[in-house]
C-alpha cells in the first residue's frame, strides 16, 4: 500500500469499513460504487456491495423518495455481508442522506461528506429544508463535512449531473488510498464503447476529487489487504446464476420479466446463444413454465427464472412436472411479499410456498446458496439432481444475493456439469416410462425419439406404463414412488456443518443468503464470551440429516429468518396463537424441538449487529 | 406396432415395410359413439400414414378435455398435459427439438377460453407446429358447459336460461394476430376435407392452425345438424394453393374462389355467417418460423468451457 | 313397517344395510339410486348415498372401466359415511361387478343380483368373459343370483337401456319393503316435465320388480326405523353449499368448470339470479378469483368455486386480496392430486397449499366443513368471517361430501346471515382505509361510492392510507396486522369437542370430511374395550385452541387423513425423513407432539373398517 | 380536494361548485419527466371535469407497471392491482356495482402479453368499462424488456441483438374479438385528438378499448419520433360518427373518412402500416353490454328467505 496522505493528516487503520455513496436517482451512484468496489476488490480487499434502489423509475429529484445508490463494505478479510451501519457516506444532498438517517443506515459517528450547495440555493425552500435536514440528523454525533462536489465537478463538465460521481469516487480514493491505475483501467473498460475522451474526463474527475480530499481532508483510512492467493472473481448473485446455469449445460432458459430475477435472464439473453442456447421471453409466467417443461420433456434440461407473484402463477405447471416427473430447474429470486409486495427488496418468505404451494401431494427438491459463490454452484448441482431425481428442483435466492457484489474463488470448470447428451439408444426390452426401481423410486426417463419408448405423459394419475388409471393401487403406487425420491436424497446428504462449538446455550440456525450475517453475529457472541453455534441450511426439502440430534446439544435453538412471526407478548399473541417464521415451522414439525425465531421483515438484510441482539436477548 | 398389417383401405399404402394408418393408433378412443374426435383421429392416421412418418419421431400435445385425450390414441409420444397449456408446452418441445414432428390437439374451452394467451402468442411465435382445434362448442369432458364458441343462446349447466354472448369466432381472432401464417377452418363430417386440410396444415411450415367442426353427439347434438344435413349451408374456399380435395366439388354446391394470400378478404370472409365455410383462409409462408430463428449451433462441453473461462476473465479480479 | 312377505320368505331385522347399483355407464343407476334412497329417507331411515363415476365421458361398454352406479347405506340411525362393504349389489353385467369385487368393494357375503342373460349370450367372447368373471369371483361366498333383468324390463318397454333401472329398484323395494306410494311420488317428480305416460311405465317397471322378487327371492331385510322428530332436507354437498352461498347473502360466484366443484356453480346457476345474484362463468380461474374480488372490493362478498388445479391458478389472486384486505370467500372442492390427479376422486391433499400456497406472509382462514350439513353452515360462517375480519377465507370440502348424499336437520333461516347492506355513510373524520386497530388489526372496509373515502387499494407495501410504501416500519406494520386478525379469531374459537372419553390410550384426529367414518371407527373400537377417542377439526387456520393440551391427556395421538404420507419401514423411510400427513404435519409444528398419522389416497373416502384396524395396530 | 380552486385553463368550468381538472389530481404523477403516462393523466383529468364525475362515483382499476401507477394519480376509487389483471377486476366491480364509472388502465405488456387472455375475453363480455391501453412498445417498469408491440429489431434487455418478432398490432386483435363494440387509436402527442377520444370512449356504452401510443423517453425514445416530428406520417380517421376533434385538420394533412361501422374496412385500415392512423376504427353500439344483461334485480333478505324455504322444500324428507 502506498500511503500519500500529507503530514498533518490523521491516519487510522481499521479492519474493515462500510461506505455509502447516496444521490438522486440517474447521479450514477451505481458506477461509482462499481468501479470503487472492483478496486477494493483487486487491490485484495473484501468486498460486499449492496444497491440502494428507489421504488419509482424516476421519482421527484431532491427528495426522501428518490435516494439512490450503493453501500460498499470493504475490509481485510473475507467479507460475507452489508454488515451493520455505514461509517462513512457521500451524499448528493441533505434530502437522500436524511432518508437513510431515517433508516438508521448511519453509525452514529459516521462522517458524512456532502454537497454544501443546498445550504446557500437561491431558493428558500431548498435552504430550509436542508436546514431542517440538518436539524432532524443532529440527534446523532455525525461528523458532517461540506464538499463543494458540484462545483468542483462543473470545473471539468458542464453538466455535473453526469461527474459527480467520479468526483465523489475521487473522494473515497484518497480517504482509503486506492489505487489510481486500478480505478484508471476500470474506468477504460466501463466506458469502452465510448470516445476516449470520456475515459480522460472521468479519470481527470476523480484526480480533483483525490485533490481536494488532500487538501481538505485532515483524515484518511487505512484497510490492509491479504495477498490474494487464488484466483476470484467478482460478481453479483444473479451474475453467478446465470453463469451457472450455462455451466451447468442448461441451454434454455424460458422467462417472464420481474423485479428482482430479471437480471439472471438478461445475463444470460446477452451470452447464452454462444453457447448454443436461448432465452425464451414468454408471454407470461405459466407459459414461461410450460415452454420450460416442454424442452426438458424434449430432453434438455431447462430453467425458467422468477420471483413471487411469478411463482404463484407457476404453482399449476410445477406439479404436472412433478406427477410426470419431467425434470425442470426453478429460479425463484425473493422479494418481499405477499402479493406485489416489496418487489426490489429482499425477503425469504417464499420457503413455504416453495414446500406447499400445489394441491395435492407433490414431493420436489428446494434448495437455498447461502452466498453469491453459491449462487453459481446451486445451478449445476439444481440441473444434475433435477435430471438424476426426474423432479423440480426449485432454488431460493433473493434480492440481498441478486444484487449483492462479492468475490468468490474462481470456479474450475469440469465438463461433467454439463448436461449429459440425451440417450437415444433403442430401450431395454419392455422398458417402461414409469418402471420404478421400488426401492428408490428411481426410474430411466424415456425421452421423444427414442425408437419404441412412445408412451404419452399425462398429469392424471397413472401406472408404470404411464396409462391413466384410477384404481387405489396405482395412485398410491405413484405417490409413494414419487415421495421415497425425497428420503433417497436425503440418505446422500451429510448432516449441516456447525459454525462455532459443537453443543452449547444456543444454536442459531438460518438458511440461505443470512449466512454471512449470522456468522458474524456468531463470531461477535462468541468474542462476548457467550456459548452460541449456528448453522445454515442449504436443503429446505428435504432438510439434510440430523437436525434432531443436532438441536439436542444446544439449551436452545431459534432461527433466524427474513421473513415475519409473531412477537410473544403482542396483543393476542400467545405461544399457541404465535405466527413462526417459515424455517423455523418446519424444523418444529420436523424434529419437534421447541424451535424459536427472531425474524424480521425490513425489506434489508439483516445486519449482523442486530442479529446479535436478538442473540442477547434468547440467551438469557 | 403391427407393421405388417397393412389395410387395404389405405390406399396410399401397399408397400409392405410401410406402416398403415392402423399401424399409428395406440389405445382405442375412448371417445362417445358418434363423437367426431374420431374422425380427426383417423384423418391423423391417414396422413400420418402417407407421410409415412415414425412414430417415435412425433409428438403430439394437448391439453385438457375429452379431445385432449387424442395423444393416448395415437401411437407417437404424447404430452397430455393441463387445461390450456398445451402450446407452451409444444412451444418448448419444439425450441429443444425443431426435427420433431409436433402436433397439437386442443379443444374450444382449451384453446380459445383458459388458453387464450397462448392461443394468441402461439400464433404469434408461429413456431412449427400442426395445430388442432376441436371445436365443439361447448365443454365435453366437464359435461356441459358453455363455451366461448357456444352459439348464442346455447343452454348448458351453467347457462341454464341459454347463453347470453355471441360466440367467439376463433377463425377472426386467430386472424387478427399479426404473424398468423395458416388458418383453415374444416369439419369432421366432411373426412375428405379434413384430411385435404390436415396435409395442407402439416405441409405449411409454421404455427398451421386448424378449426375443425367437431360434432359432440352428448350435449352439442344440434349445432353442427343443419349444416350436417344440408350441405346447400356449407361453401367451400378453393384456390390452387388452398386445400383442395378431390370430389368435393360434387358434395358442395357452392364454391368461392379465395386466394388465401389475400387477408383482407379472409376477415371479411370469417365475418360472414350467410354459409359455413370451409377452407383455407389465410397461409403465408413468408414469416418468420419461430423454431428456424431461434435455432442455434450446437455447441461442445469442451467448447462451453473455453468459452465460460474468457467469460469468468470479464469477472476476474 | 308393513311386510307383505310370503310365508317362505326369510325375514332378518339388521340395523343397517349397504347397498350397490352398478351397471354401465349411460344405464341410469343414479336415478334407481336417488328414488331408493330418497324413499329411505322419507320412511326415517339414515341414509348416505355415494356415486360411482367412470373416468371416461362415454367409456366401452360392459368392461371393467364402464363402471357407473352408486352405494346407497341406510340404517335406523343416523347414517355419516358411506360403510364398509356393501351387503347387496344389483350388477346389469358381469364385468361392472368384476370391477367392484377388484376394488373389494363387496362383503365377502354379499348378495349379488346379476343380469343373467350373459352367461348364455350368442357371443362366445361374452359368454367367456362371464365365466371367467364368475370364477375370478368365487374366491368369495358372494351369493350370487342370477336375475333376467333385461327381459322382464322388455315386458313393458322396448328398450331395456331405458328400463332396467327401474326394475332394478323393484327388487330393491321388495326386498326391503319400501313404500311404494313414496316410489311413486319421487318418479312422477323425477319426470314431471315429461308426459304422464313415463312415470306410469316407470312404476309399471318397478312393480315388475317388486314382483319379480316376491317371487323369486326367497330373503327380506326389515331396517326399522325412527319416527322423524324434526324438519330434515336431503341433499349433496355441493347443493348444500350452493344453497349455504345463497342464504349467506353471496351474489356474485364467478367460477371455471372443474370437476368435483362445478355442480356447485350448476346449482347456483339455477337459482340465484331468483335472490340477485349470478353466476359468472369466467374465462379461467385467474379470471374467476379477479372478478369476484372485484366484486368483493365493490361491497358484495363473492365467492369462487373451483377444484385443486384451479386454486393452483387463483394463488396470486388470493395473495392480492389478503395484501388488500378484500373479503372473499373460496370454496376448494378437494379431488386427487397433484396437477390433473384424479378429477372425479376424493382426497384431502389441499390442506398444505391452502394455508402456505401464496408467496410472501399471507395468512388467510381455512375451514372445512365435517358433514353435508356444515356445507351449507360453513359458506354462512365463512362469508360472515370474511367480512368481519377483511380477509380470504377457504373453505375445503371433497369430492366426498360433494356428491354424497345425506340427510340434515333443515335450517331455520335467519335474515341476519344475509350480508348487511353497504354503508355508503359519510365516513369519520379522517378515517383511514388502513386504520388497523393496533390491537386486533381490524378496520372499517371504504367501499367504493362511499363520499370522501377515495384511496387506491393495492398489492404493494402500504400505509394505512393505502399509499405505497417501502420503508421497514410500514412492512412490519402490515404483516403484523394481517396476521393479528388469525389470532384474534382464535380467541373467539372453543376447543374442539372430543368425541368418546376425554383421556385415553388413543386420539384419532380428524379434519372435514372423514368425521363420520372416523366417529364409527372410534364406536367399534369402544365396542372392542379400547380407550380411543377422536376429534374433529375445522379450523385450520387458525388451529383451534387447547390443542396442545387436549393431546396430553392421551397417551398417543395420530390423525387420519385421507392424502399420502410415508410408512416408516419401507425402504429408506425412517422416522427423519418420513413424509407426513398434511394434518399431521401442521399440528406437529404446532403441538410439538409426536403426532403419528394413518392416511391413505384410494380415491375413495376411507372406510369405517380400514381405520378401526389402523386403530388396532397403532394403539399397541 | 381543493373544489374551489377552479382551474382557468379549464374552459369547461366557469361554476364554483364545479370541479376542475386539478380537483382530479390525487397524487402527483410519479413518471419520467416526458413520459406519455401524463399526457394521458392530463386528459383523463379533462374529461372528468368535464363531465363533473363524483370521486367517489368512479373506481380506476389497473395492472402493474408505469402506466398502472395510475389509479394512484386520480382523485377517485383506485384499485391497483395485479400484472395483466386489471380486467377481470373491473369485470366484476362493474358487475358488482354498475352504476359507478369505471376505468381500466393498463400497459401493452400487461395488457397484451400477460394479460392477453382476459383482453379477449373482456372485449367480447363487452361490459361498461373506459378502456386505456398506454402502449409505449416496451416494459417500463421493469426496466427494458421487449413487449408484444415492439417494433422487431428493437434492442432491449431480453433481446439485446434485435427482437426477431414483428409487432402485435392491438387494434387489429381487439378487432379479431366477436362482440368489439368500441376500437380506437390515439396518442399522448395529440392531446386534442387524445381528450376527444376519450370523450367518445366514455360516451360509449360498451367496452371502449382505446389504444394511446405513449412515449417512454425512458426506454424508446425513438419509436414515435418520427411521427411526432412529422405530422404528414398520420392519418386521421373521420367520420359524423367517430372521433372529431376541433383544429386537427390544420395539423395533420392527411384525413381520411371512415364510417366507424364498417368492420371490415376498420380492419383493412388496421392492417395497413404505410400511415399511422388516429381515430375512431370501430364502434357498434348495438351489442349485448355485460353488465346490462346480466344485472338481476335486488332481493331483500325477507324475500330471500320466502324463496329459500320453497326451494328447501324441493329437498324435504
Ligand atoms: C385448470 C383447470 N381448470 C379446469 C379444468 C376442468 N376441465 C377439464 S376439461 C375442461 C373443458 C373441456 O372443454 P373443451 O376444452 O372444449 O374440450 P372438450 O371436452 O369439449 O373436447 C375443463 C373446464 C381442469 N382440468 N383444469
Ligand atoms: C405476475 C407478475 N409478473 C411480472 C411482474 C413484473 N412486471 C411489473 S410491470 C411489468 C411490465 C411492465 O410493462 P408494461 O405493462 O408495458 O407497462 P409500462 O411499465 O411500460 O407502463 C412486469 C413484467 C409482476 N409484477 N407480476
Ligand atoms: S362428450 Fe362430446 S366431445 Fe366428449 S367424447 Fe362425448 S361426444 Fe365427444
Ligand atoms: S420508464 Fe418510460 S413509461 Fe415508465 S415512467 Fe419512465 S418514461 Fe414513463
Ligand atoms: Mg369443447
Ligand atoms: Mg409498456
Amino acid at each position: 500500500m502506498n500511503s500519500i496522505a500529507n503530514s498533518k493528516t490523521s491516519i487510522s487503520t481499521v479492519s474493515e469499513h462500510t461506505v455509502e455513496i447516496i444521490t438522486d436517482s440517474g447521479e450514477g451512484a451505481q458506477k461509482c460504487a462499481h468501479v470503487f468496489g472492483q478496486t477494493c476488490a483487486k487491490m485484495g480487499n473484501g468486498v460486499w456491495t449492496v444497491e440502494i434502489i428507489p421504488a419509482e423509475i424516476e421519482p421527484p429529484a431532491h427528495t426522501t423518495t428518490s435516494t439512490s445508490g450503493n453501500i460498499v463494505r470493504f475490509g481485510t478479510e473475507k467479507i460475507t455481508n452489508w454488515g451493520d451501519q455505514s461509517k462513512l457516506a457521500v451524499a448528493f444532498n441533505d434530502q437522500v442522506c436524511l432518508s437513510r438517517h431515517r433508516l438508521d443506515s448511519f453509525d452514529d459517528n459516521c462522517i458524512i461528506l456532502h454537497e454544501c450547495s443546498w445550504e446557500t440555493h437561491e431558493d428558500e425552500n431548498v435552504r430550509e429544508q436542508y436546514a431542517k435536514a440538518m436539524e432532524e440528523m443532529s440527534s446523532k454525533n455525525y461528523r458532517l463535512i461540506k464538499v463543494p462536489i458540484e462545483e468542483e465537478t462543473l470545473k471539468v463538465v458542464d453538466n455535473a449531473q453526469h461527474g459527480k460521481n467520479m468526483f465523489a469516487l475521487g473522494l473515497l480514493a484518497e480517504i482509503y488510498q486506492r489505487d489510481l491505475s486500478i480505478i484508471e483501467k476500470q474506468i477504460a473498460h466501463i466506458f469502452r464503447h465510448k470516445p476516449a475522451k470520456i475515459t480522460e474526463i472521468n479519470v481527470e474527475l476523480v484526480k480533483r476529487g483525490m485533490a481536494w480530499a488532500r487538501d481538505n481532508l485532515k483524515f484518511q483510512y487505512i484497510i490492509e489487504s491479504k495477498p490474494v492467493v487464488e484466483n476470484r472473481v467478482v460478481m453479483t448473485g444473479n451474475q453467478a446464476a446465470a453463469l451457472g446455469a450455462v455451466a451447468a449445460g442448461m441451454e434454455l432458459c424460458a422467462m417472464y420479466p420481474i423485479t428482482p430475477a430479471t437480471s439472471v435472464s438478461h445475463e444470460l439473453a446477452a451470452i447464452i446463444e454462444n453457447y448454443g442456447g436461448i432465452v425464451h421471453q414468454a408471454e407470461d409466467e405459466i407459459a414461461a413454465a410450460g415452454v420450460a417443461l416442454g424442452a426438458s420433456y424434449g430432453g434438455k434440461v431447462a430453467l425458467t427464472v422468477t420471483s413471487g407473484p411469478g411463482m404463484a402463477l407457476k404453482t399449476e405447471f410445477l406439479a404436472l412436472a412433478i406427477m410426470s416427473e419431467i425434470p425442470l430447474v426453478v429460479l425463484d429470486v425473493q422479494r418481499g411479499g405477499p402479493s406485489t409486495g416489496l418487489p426490489t427488496k429482499v425477503e425469504q418468505s417464499d420457503l413455504l410456498s416453495s414446500l406447499y404451494g400445489q394441491p395435492g401431494d407433490a414431493p420436489r427438491i428446494v434448495i437455498a446458496p447461502r452466498s453469491i459463490e453459491e449462487c453459481f454452484h446451486s445451478m449445476i448441482t439444481a440441473r444434475r439432481i433435477a435430471e438424476t431425481f426426474r423432479c423440480v428442483v426449485i432454488v431460493l435466492t433473493d434480492a440481498n444475493l441478486a444484487s449483492g457484489v462479492q468475490q468468490f474463488t474462481r470456479p474450475e470448470f469440469d465438463s461433467r456439469w454439463q448436461q449429459d447428451p440425451v440417450d437415444f439408444s433403442a430401450l431395454p426390452e419392455g422398458l417402461r416410462p414409469y418402471d420404478w426401481d421400488p426401492e428408490t423410486g428411481l426410474s430411466r426417463r424415456i425421452v421423444p425419439g427414442t425408437p419404441g419408448g412412445q408412451h404419452t405423459v399425462t398429469g392424471l394419475a397413472h401406472d408404470e406404463s404411464s396409462k391413466v388409471s384410477y384404481d387405489p393401487e396405482s395412485n398410491e403406487r405413484g405417490c409413494r414412488m414419487r415421495s421415497r425420491k425425497l428420503a433417497v436424497l436425503q440418505s446422500t446428504l451429510l448432516p449441516p456443518p456447525i459454525y462455532g462449538e459443537e453443543k452449547g446455550d444456543l444454536l442459531v440456525v438460518g438458511w440461505g443468503s443470512t449466512q454471512g450475517a449470522i456468522e458474524e453475529a456468531v463470531d461477535r457472541a462468541h468474542d462476548a464470551g457467550l456459548s452460541v453455534s449456528s448453522c445454515q441450511l442449504t436443503f429446505l426439502s428435504p432438510l439434510e440429516p440430523g437436525l434432531k440430534e443436532i438441536f439436542s446439544r444446544y439449551r436452545k435453538v431459534m432461527t433466524v429468518e427474513i421473513n415475519y412471526s409473531d412477537t410473544i407478548g403482542d396483543p393476542y399473541i400467545t405461544e399457541e396463537t404465535r405466527r413462526y417464521g417459515q424455517l423455523a415451522w418446519i424444523l418444529r414439525a420436523q424434529t419437534l424441538v421447541d424451535i424459536d425465531c427472531w425474524t424480521s421483515c425490513p425489506g434489508q438484510p439483516l445486519r449482523p449487529n442486530d442479529i446479535y441482539n436478538s442473540i442477547l436477548e434468547k440467551i438469557k | 406396432m403391427n407393421s405388417n398389417v397393412i389395410s387395404l383401405l389405405n390406399l396410399e399404402n401397399d408397400n409392405p415395410q410401410c406402416l398403415a394408418a392402423e399401424d399409428y393408433q395406440k389405445d382405442e378412443g375412448k371417445w362417445c359413439a358418434g363423437c367426431g374426435d374420431f374422425g380427426a383421429l383417423n384423418a391423423v392416421k391417414r396422413l400420418l400414414a402417407k407421410e409415412q412418418l415414425k412414430p417415435e419421431k412425433m409428438a403430439f400435445v394437448s391439453g385438457i378435455g375429452c379431445s385432449s385425450r387424442f395423444p393416448h390414441y395415437v401411437n407417437a409420444y404424447g404430452f397430455h398435459g393441463i387445461h390450456g397449456r398445451a402450446l407452451p408446452i409444444a412451444t418448448g418441445l419444439k425450441l429443444a427439438r425443431p426435427e420433431l414432428d409436433v402436433f397439437v390437439v386442443m379443444g374450444d374451452g382449451d384453446c380459445t377460453s383458459i388458453g387464450a394467451g397462448h392461443w394468441i402468442h402461439a400464433t404469434r411465435y408461429n413456431a412449427n407446429l400442426t395445430v388442432l382445434l376441436l371445436d365443439n362448442n361447448i365443454y365435453g369432458l366437464t359435461k356441459n358447459q358453455t363455451s366461448p364458441t357456444s352459439p348464442q343462446g346455447t343452454i348448458s349447466n351453467t347457462s341454464p336460461s341459454g347463453s347470453v354472448l355471441p360466440p367467439l369466432d376463433p377463425l377472426q381472432a386467430t386472424l387478427g394476430v399479426s404473424n398468423a401464417s395458416f388458418v383453415a377452418q374444416t369439419a369432421d363430417w366432411v373426412p375428405a376435407h379434413l384430411y385435404a386440410t390436415l396435409q395442407a396444415a402439416y405441409e405449411h411450415r409454421g404455427f398451421s392452425f386448424v378449426r375443425i367442426l367437431q360434432r359432440c353427439p352428448k350435449f352439442t347434438p344440434d349445432v353442427f345438424t343443419e349444416q350436417v344435413k344440408n350441405p346447400d349451408l356449407t361453401e367451400l374456399l378453393v384456390h390452387e394453393n388452398g386445400v383442395n380435395a378431390p370430389g368435393l366439388d360434387k358434395l358442395f354446391k357452392a364454391s368461392r374462389e379465395h386466394d388465401p394470400t389475400d387477408i383482407d378478404e379472409a376477415r371479411a370472409l370469417a365475418q360472414r355467417t350467410d354459409l359455413l365455410r370451409l377452407g383455407m383462409f389465410f397461409r403465408d409462408e413468408s414469416f418468420p418460423v419461430y423454431d428456424d430463428i431461434r435455432t442455434v449451433s450446437p455447441v461442445s462441453a469442451q467448447e462451453k468451457i473455453r468459452k465460460l473461462e474468457k467469460e469468468f476473465d470479464r469477472y476476474a479480479v
